[in-house]
């Protein structure tokens, strides 16, 4: 009985099989180089979420649309899917190269190592990783890596925050316990306590990975905000990806204050109806990085190695949207520029 | 294969199920339980153990599990069971987002309700006409679901307004009711920090304020649960078709009609839990029932197939999660509740002379207290399991008597009785 | 006789191809009515196979896939639902990666490092397994439960012990966080395949011993036979001498094990390192792969190269701008019509079959006598 | 096939097992379609094709499986689709009221407020009889219903069938037993696969002439030849004591012995504790107290498999429960309970060319029709799957047979072999444990008898010496033993 189910089921494999065996035998790396005609194509490929996350893959693809626009390029985007494999990233990254597709820009550090590999292989296209830079593995030649200080920006909304209270009680809700979050959760704590020393910062995570659901679920976000505000919180930083939408409600229903993170939250339209609690944003500008690596390029001026988008060439930065901040806006320039004058040092780890 | 689970007969070993308790014995027990949460409450001075904060978020966070698990009751009394409910649920996300964000919240609820029911039809069509093993095809919505929603999102809410190509537009919430007055009397009494009347302030409060529509309409579904289930017709027969098929064919009972609107109905109810989660959460988010699904099917198995044992399992689900995503303090607090709640079990089984349960329960009990004793918190890190933790904890201490439909996950070819 | 097994291929076939032709034709359906025409899309899947690499990876992901169907079958065959495999892999693969990535594993010879890292695994994913194995035959908690709650509890454990104050070790500017990584001696070397930039996991090799063990278990030990016998009829079983509570254990138990394996080509051949992008939810993979393949050793192989084989292929489809969630709706679409398709070649198969029994004892045997 | 029946009689229907009884009766009540033909209820065509078609005509069944949900009380399984409504739901208190009062009507003596699972099979029967009545029925077709009930209880049911005759309604009556058919009938139909081949009343015929029309041939007797008891105990059982898992004692205090050669024959009503002894025995349940002892050896404390080992031969009472694995093959249903022993196994490992020679050897020596030994166990008929077992039981020369019920449900051919076979492992210096329903069985088949009732061994008989009626009074508790 049994051997004769595998036995039939050998006929769904027959399928890939006279597949393979019909077409098999292309070249590897055929293909490669650029687009012909001078104009840029570009690949990119996004992290889980993609574009459409209204994170930072949104952001990217932001800055990609903005390159587009001005330079009349050509673009393909790609995304991971959940719990994929290094071999499939790679995979990604090398039909894209394959494609003729140059430059190539991977959204997330999740691409590191698979990039490494990748940019070995195809010395003539220009890569750029985005919020990854490890010495060994994605240190090419031609690998530009884009990183961000979380930390330094997340410090100034923390100063904001401990500007803003009342009760010198703030909340800091992190999507998913990694060190990306742990980087915002310790400029924040830092920016908090440069203002107050004795202010308490409440801190919580909703998800531990791989449970990535911490960063789409807003129910979890607001009964986490709902705590914190209960416990005597006035602000709370949202370092959660979409579940910070359950933040800024939780915060609305209690007439406290939200931060919001990545991008100027109060401008979202899918946040309209909670922005008036929105006081400012932690932006990171990957639209920015996206922008000036492809700009790079098509200048000729592709330059590798590590590129830190800081407070000082306006990677991080944070909102005014919605004149919630305005008042402090002058305390919040100073702490600016202690930072970047390197007076200040925001630490990235808690 | 079968899903019918392999029985092992450990049920044989303890006591049949006796008359069912008064409900005075019931509420006995929710003060006796109260007290003690509230003596923790006192020596701890964690008040997020009983305030209306963290009882309104734990009935918030219990209501789609519970939804999910009374879809999973509908099914598996009419003998279907139902793994599919987190693929109903992620249905029933989508449908609030789709229809949530252009004709308001009810309307999302509606189609919610309706495209988890679809996903509850084809588990019907797969089951109880092709007779496929229930798992297998709960699996493949499992597995489908999300894929499909993914599709869909894409073509619908990428360039809609404040949507993107996983999450829908924003949607509105219902109206929540609180009750005038009461309220704010009960909050005074919170803030007291009496000994057992400020945390019944606190649980009444939370029970009563700023509560959603949608989690009334999960309570009257409870109800109405358990009157459709046990006091009509219908619900006769849907049992009927969950314990003897065979028995309810011999007597003109359209078997498959009923297993197909028990099933439907568990559809229905599942993509219900998904859209009110959806509203609660102001838009569709892919990945947003975050197992769900599995949990409701938990707290059914945990509530012995009875709509209050369901809604108690969700609740304890529901009440440990809010608690640990309130504020880690409770779930330090939590350390020597759970000690205590051993150690009278450990009581209680002695008295029946269960030993060897009433041991484990001692050392398991002192080790909690211990753990209380000789730190100032939970690592962060492990908070997140406290309500996976105290379910299984529960579930392997308390007796078990549990009375499975007894023709679930099997199937019934028409005429085929006898 | 003849006669009979041709029909029997015959219908053996028509299942499979009758399923996937309908899957197909579903998702065909789905792609026209928005739009994107599904023979080009079909094309270009396909056409993704002539890539050594896309065949390679999808030899990779089936191996890892096939692990974990195993994992599952086991405890199908017993009737038991270990839905836990995803977190005992995950827990299994964590430490197990810890120890390999140790620096007192340095000094040993390597095979020493790679079978004691796979041994520790094995252990690992056992121990977890075996919780669920043990609050059943003690307490009577529904595995079903008991592992949905373990896998939670795992994936908390995971995040405490993957701390650089415990088992982690972070890299400066990385914003990744793993083990210690694994080094040479510690890895399994890949196979090279044509032209391939990816090589073959070698513990391909590990996929297929298990599968084979898995197979001689099942059909020539007494274990196995218990084990079969006890998942067709538990009191069958009782009557025949078998404890079924010990069987429980060791099914659990064993189930568990290999579930520890379903972590390892992917961490000793690609990753060397159990960290945040270490693949998860291979475990839930592993159920549909393993109801696929109906929890036979050939099928469940078949099964996880199409699988991993779609999966792979998919990549392409962002490429031509078609959503590749219609390749996880196709694998749904193809569990469920497959199942349908062997449950209808089943009955008209049995139906024939009492026609030949019938036929050849010169008898006519009444419905419910067939049917007993 | 052509019956007809004429209202307000009861009708027998007679046949062997698999003559189309039971196939009939289920046309008859709407769960399976007929191919050809016609039914018709008081001169008009009735279409019936679901229970509920036969229900709406006023036909009523009584399955000789009963079909009752365990799980639900007496009156959910009563009201069960002909619910009287009032207020929203069903009227439990109409409900309650008539059932009562039908009850009483007929002294069927049922409490609708009790969980099935709780009742006997006497009271399950009559829950079953009051079903069919609370819808009204009036034609009852009832399918063996005797066959699990003791001489006194068919008494007691044929006196309700008297009753409801009398009311004017019609019963067709399904059975083997001929002794009752001629008791009780007005009317005989004789079928044989699958036709009627005589019609007859039961004056004109007698039990023996009605049982050749049946089988076609001459009836096997149960009886043993000349005695093969020895001295030699082999099965030592002394204050067996064992309490079910909600604490009541199933079996209090048993002592017995059976000798080598030696068949016991245990007598009972069902549910007296056969099951649990035979359970004890097997150490499937666990003991309370007490001490077993095979060929002086003490298994008390010895595991299933270790008993089999020891020798231990278990014809199950249900063989679909316990005997076969029906998705399995025949070789392979014959490695099981030997799954430890030689030929089916070597070492840790399958034997399989040694278990298929010798499910070979079964197959041919105990008359198992089957195509070949690879087909699934479950495409046997019942008979042929119950030879199986008993050729694999009696394989690997075992020192005692446990056999409950051995014969129920094969047909007469079967039921010849089977005993025969138990003969000839007794002349062998078998010890036979033997349970069954069957008292012409027990009182042929038996060299001692005892009687089992409510958990404890309180009678001995002779077997040379009792009649049926004295068995069933003793069974009861109404009879003396000595």
């Amino acid at each position: 009985m049994l051997r004769k189910r595998g036995g039939a089921l050998a006929a769904i494999a027959m399928a890939g099989v006279l597949a393979l065996s019909a077409c098999g035998g292309g070249g590897e790396d055929s293909g490669a180089g650029s687009g012909g005609d001078g104009a840029l194509k570009i690949g990119l490929a996004y992290d889980i979420g993609g574009r459409g996350d209204q994170s930072f893959n949104d952001s990217a693809a932001r800055g990609l649309d903005k390159a587009k626009q001005e330079f009349g390029i050509e673009a393909t985007e790609l995304e991971a899917s959940q719990g994929e494999t290094d071999a499939q990233k790679e995979d990604r990254l090398r039909q894209l190269a394959e494609g003729g597709y140059n430059p190539i820009i991977a959204v997330g550090f999740a691409y590191a190592g698979p990039l490494g590999k990748v940019a070995k292989d195809y010395p003539d296209v220009k890569f750029a990783i985005i919020d990854d830079y490890t010495p060994g593995t994605d240190d090419g030649p031609n690998i530009a890596n884009l990183t961000f200080a979380e930390e330094q920006g997340s410090f100034l909304v923390g100063v904001a925050a401990a500007l803003k209270s009342k009760t010198g009680n703030v909340g800091f809700v992190g999507g998913v316990n990694t060190p990306l979050i742990q980087k915002f959760q310790a400029g924040y704590e830092a920016g908090v306590k440069a203002v107050k020393p004795d202010a308490t910062v409440q801190v919580k995570y909703l998800t531990q990975p791989p449970d990535f659901s911490g960063f789409n679920d807003p129910a979890k976000g607001e009964t986490a905000a709902n705590g914190m505000l209960d416990a005597g919180a006035d602000v709370v930083y949202a370092a959660a990806g979409g579940s910070g939408s359950g933040v800024f409600r939780a915060a609305k229903d209690k007439g406290a204050m939200g931060i919001g993170v990545d991008s100027d939250q109060y401008n979202l339209p899918s946040l309209a109806d909670v922005k008036d609690v929105i006081i400012t944003s932690m932006v990171k500008s990957v639209d920015v990085a996206v922008y000036d690596f492809i700009k790079s390029v098509n200048d000729n001026a592709f330059k590798a190695g590590n590129k830190i988008y800081d407070l000082e060439v306006g990677g991080v930065k944070y909102a005014t949207s919605g004149g919630k901040i305005d008042d402090i806006q002058p305390r919040l320039e100073e702490y600016k520029q202690k930072i970047i004058s390197g007076e200040i040092k925001v630490p990235s780890t808690t | 294969m079968s899903a019918s689970g392999l029985a092992v007969g450990v049920q044989e070993t303890v006591a049949p199920p006796r008359r069912r308790a008064s409900p005075m014995i019931y509420f006995l027990l929710a003060i006796a339980a109260l007290l003690v949460v509230s003596l923790v409450r006192v020596l701890t001075g964690a008040g997020n153990l009983t305030s209306s904060g963290t009882v309104a978020a734990a009935l918030t966070a219990a209501v789609p599990i519970a939804l999910a698990g009374l879809a999973g009751l509908w099914s598996e009394r009419a003998g279907v069971i139902n793994i599919g409910l987190e693929g109903m649920m992620v249905l029933g996300t989508f449908g609030a987002g789709l229809f949530g964000w252009q004709w308001g919240p009810w309307a999302g609820v509606l189609a919610g309700v309706v495209l988890g029911a679809f996903g509850g039809l084809i588990h019907a069509i797969a089951t109880v006409t092709f007779g496929v093993d229930h798992i297998i095809s709960g699996v493949a919505i499992t597995l489908a679901a999300p894929g499909l929603t993914l599709f869909l999102a894409k073509l619908y809410f990428t360039d809609a307004p404040g949507g993107g190509q996983k999450q829908s537009p924003p949607i509105e919430d219902v109206p929540h009711v609180t009750i005038p007055g009461l309220s704010s009397v009960l909050g005074d009494i919170e803030q007291q920090q009496w000994f057992f009347v400020s945390d019944l302030a606190g649980l009444l409060r939370g029970l009563t304020t700023d509560v959603s529509l949608l989690t009334l309409l999960a309570v009257v579904l409870f109800f109405a649960t358990a009157y459709v289930l046990w006091r009509t017709a219908f619900g006769l027969r849907l049992r009927s078709c969950g314990e003897a098929p065979h028995a309810a064919e011999s007597l003109g009972v359209n078997v498959y009609k009923y297993k197909y609107a028990a099933i439907t109905m568990s559809g229905a109810l599942a993509g219900l839990g998904g859209a009110i989660l959806a509203v609660a959460s102001s838009q569709f988010r892919d990945g947003q029932t975050g197992g769900r699904g599995y949990i409701g099917l938990a707290s059914m198995i945990f509530g012995n197939w009875r709509p209050g044992g369901v809604a108690a399992g969700a609740g304890l689900f529901g009440y440990t999660d809010a608690m640990q995503l309130r504020g880690e303090g409770a779930v330090h607090a939590l350390l020597l509740l759970l000690g205590i709640a051993l150690l009278v079990l450990a009581v209680v089984q002695l008295r029946a002379k269960r030993y060897v349960v009433a041991g484990v329960a001692t050392v398991i009990g002192v080790l909690f207290i211990l753990w209380f004793a000789l730190t100032d918190q939970v690592p962060p890190e492990l908070v997140s399991a406290a309500p996976y933790v105290v379910t299984l904890l529960v579930l392997s201490l308390a007796a078990q008597r549990l009375r499975v439909p007894k023709w679930i996950g099997r199937t019934h070819r028409r005429g085929e009785g006898g | 006789m003849g006669r009979i097994s041709w029909r029997s291929v015959g219908l053996g076939l028509a299942a499979p191809v009758g399923a996937l032709v309908f899957a197909l034709l579903v998702c065909g359906i789905i792609l026209s009515i928005t739009g994107h025409p599904p023979f080009d899309v079909a094309e270009d899947m396909i056409g993704s196979l002539e890539r050594p690499r896309t065949v390679a990876n999808s030899l990779n992901s089936a191996t890892t896939y096939y692990l974990s169907a195993v994992a599952v079958a086991i405890g199908f065959k017993m009737r038991l639902f270990n839905i836990g495999v995803d977190g005992q892999y995950r827990l299994a693969a964590m430490l197990a990666a810890a120890l390999a990535g140790a620096s007192f594993m340095e000094s040993l010879p390597s095979v020493v490092r790679i079978l004691m890292t796979i041994l520790a695994a094995m252990l690992v994913g056992a121990v977890w397994s075996g919780i669920a194995g043990f609050l059943k035959i003690t307490r009577g908690v529904s595995e079903v439960i008991s592992t949905i709650m373990l896998n939670a509890i795992a994936t908390a454990l995971v995040a405490f012990l993957l701390n650089p104050d415990r088992l982690a070790v972070t890299v400066a500017g990385s914003n990744n966080i793993g083990t210690a990584p694994i080094t040479e001696g510690g890895q399994v070397p890949g196979i090279p395949y044509s032209e391939s930039s990816s090589d073959v996991f070698g513990l391909i090799v590990l996929a297929a011993v298990v599968g084979v063990a898995y197979w001689f278990m099942l059909n020539r030990t007494r274990f196995g036979f218990d084990l079969k016998a006890t998942g067709q009829s538990e009191s069958a079983a009782v009557a025949s001498g078998v404890n079924v509570k010990k069987m429980v254990l060791a099914s659990m138990l064993l189930s568990g094990a290999v579930a520890g394996l379903v972590g390892m080509p992917q961490l000793l051949g690609a990753s060397h390192s159990y960290s945040l992008d270490f693949p998860a939810g291979l475990g839930f993979t592993g159920i549909a792969i393993a109801l696929l393949g109906r929890n036979h050793p050939i099928g469940m192989a078949f099964a996880a190269f199409l699988w991993g084989a779609l999966d792979q292929t998919s990549n392409v489809l962002d490429l031509s701008g078609v959503p590749k969630e219609i390749v996880v709706i196709m694998q749904g679409v193809i569990v469920l019509s497959v199942v349908i398709a062997y449950e209808l070649v089943r009955r008209y198969k049995l139906r024939l079959e009492q026609r030949d029994v019938g036929r050849a004892l010169g008898t006519t045997k009444t419905p419910e006598e067939a049917q007993a | 096939m052509n019956v007809a029946v004429r209202t307000g009689t009861v009708h027998a229907l007679v046949g062997e097992n698999g003559a189309g009884k039971s196939t009939l009766m289920k046309i008859l009540y709407g769960m399976q379609r007929p191919d050809e033909g016609t039914i018709s209820i008081d001169g008009t065509q009735a279409d019936l094709s679901t229970p509920a078609d036969a229900i709406a005509v006023g036909i009523g069944m009584v399955h000789q499986h009963f079909m009752l949900a365990d799980n639900l009380t007496v009156l959910e399984n009563v009201v069960l689709g002909d619910e009287p409504r009032g207020g929203g739901g069903i009227d439990f208190k109409a409900a309650r009221a008539k059932i009562r009062d039908i009850s009483a009507r007929y002294g069927l003596g049922v409490e609708p407020d009790r969980l099935v699972d709780e009742l006997g099979v006497g009271e399950r029967q009559r829950v079953e009889i009051l079903k069919v009545l609370f819808r009204g029925a009036r034609i009852l077709i009832l399918d063996e219903p005797t066959a699990v009930l003791v001489p006194q209880e068919v008494d007691e049911l044929f006196g309700n069938l008297r009753e409801l005759k009398s009311e004017g309604l019609t019963i067709l009556f399904i059975s083997h037993k001929l002794d009752e058919v001629l008791s009780v009938a007005d009317d005989i139909t004789v079928m044989r696969r699958g036709t009627t081949v005589a019609s007859v009343s039961p004056g004109d015929v007698t039990a023996r002439q009605l049982a050749e029309l049946m089988v076609g041939s001459a009836l096997p007797v149960p009886e043993l030849r000349e005695s093969t008891v020895t001295d030699t105990p082999v099965l030592e059982v002394d204050g067996l004591t064992v309490t079910a898992p909600d604490g009541r004692t199933v079996l209090e205090e048993m002592s017995f012995t059976i000798n080598a050669g030696e068949v016991l024959g245990i007598a009972g009503v069902e549910g007296n504790g056969q099951a649990e002894l035979v359970e004890a025995l097997m150490g499937i349940r666990p003991l309370q107290a007490g001490r077993i002892a095979l060929q002086g050896k003490d298994i008390t404390k010895l595991s299933t498999r270790k008993r089999r080992d020891a020798g231990v031969g278990y014809i199950p009472e249900d063989r679909h429960r316990q005997g076969v694995l029906l998705e399995a093959t025949l070789w392979e249903n014959r490695i099981l309970g030997h799954q430890t022993r030689a030929p089916s196994v070597r070492g840790l490992l399958l034997n399989r060319a040694g278990a298929r020679a010798d499910t070979q050897r079964i197959v041919d020596e105990y008359d198992v029709r089957t195509p070949n030994i690879d087909v699934l166990a479950g495409s046997l008929s019942g008979g042929n799957q119950q030879k199986l077992i008993v050729g694999r039981e009696m394989s690997g020369n075992p020192v005692l047979l446990i056999a409950s019920h051995p014969t129920r449900g094969v047909d007469v051919g079967a039921q010849a072999a089977i005993w025969e076979q138990i003969r000839k492992a007794r002349a062998e210096h078998l010890a036979v444990l033997l349970i069954s329903a069957d008292l012409d069985e027990l009182i042929g088949m038996s060299d001692s008898l005892a009687v089992i009732l409510r958990g404890r061994l309180v009678a001995s008989y002779d077997p040379k010496a009792v009649t049926p009626e004295e068995l069933g009074s003793a069974m009861t508790g109404a009879g003396e033993g000595t």
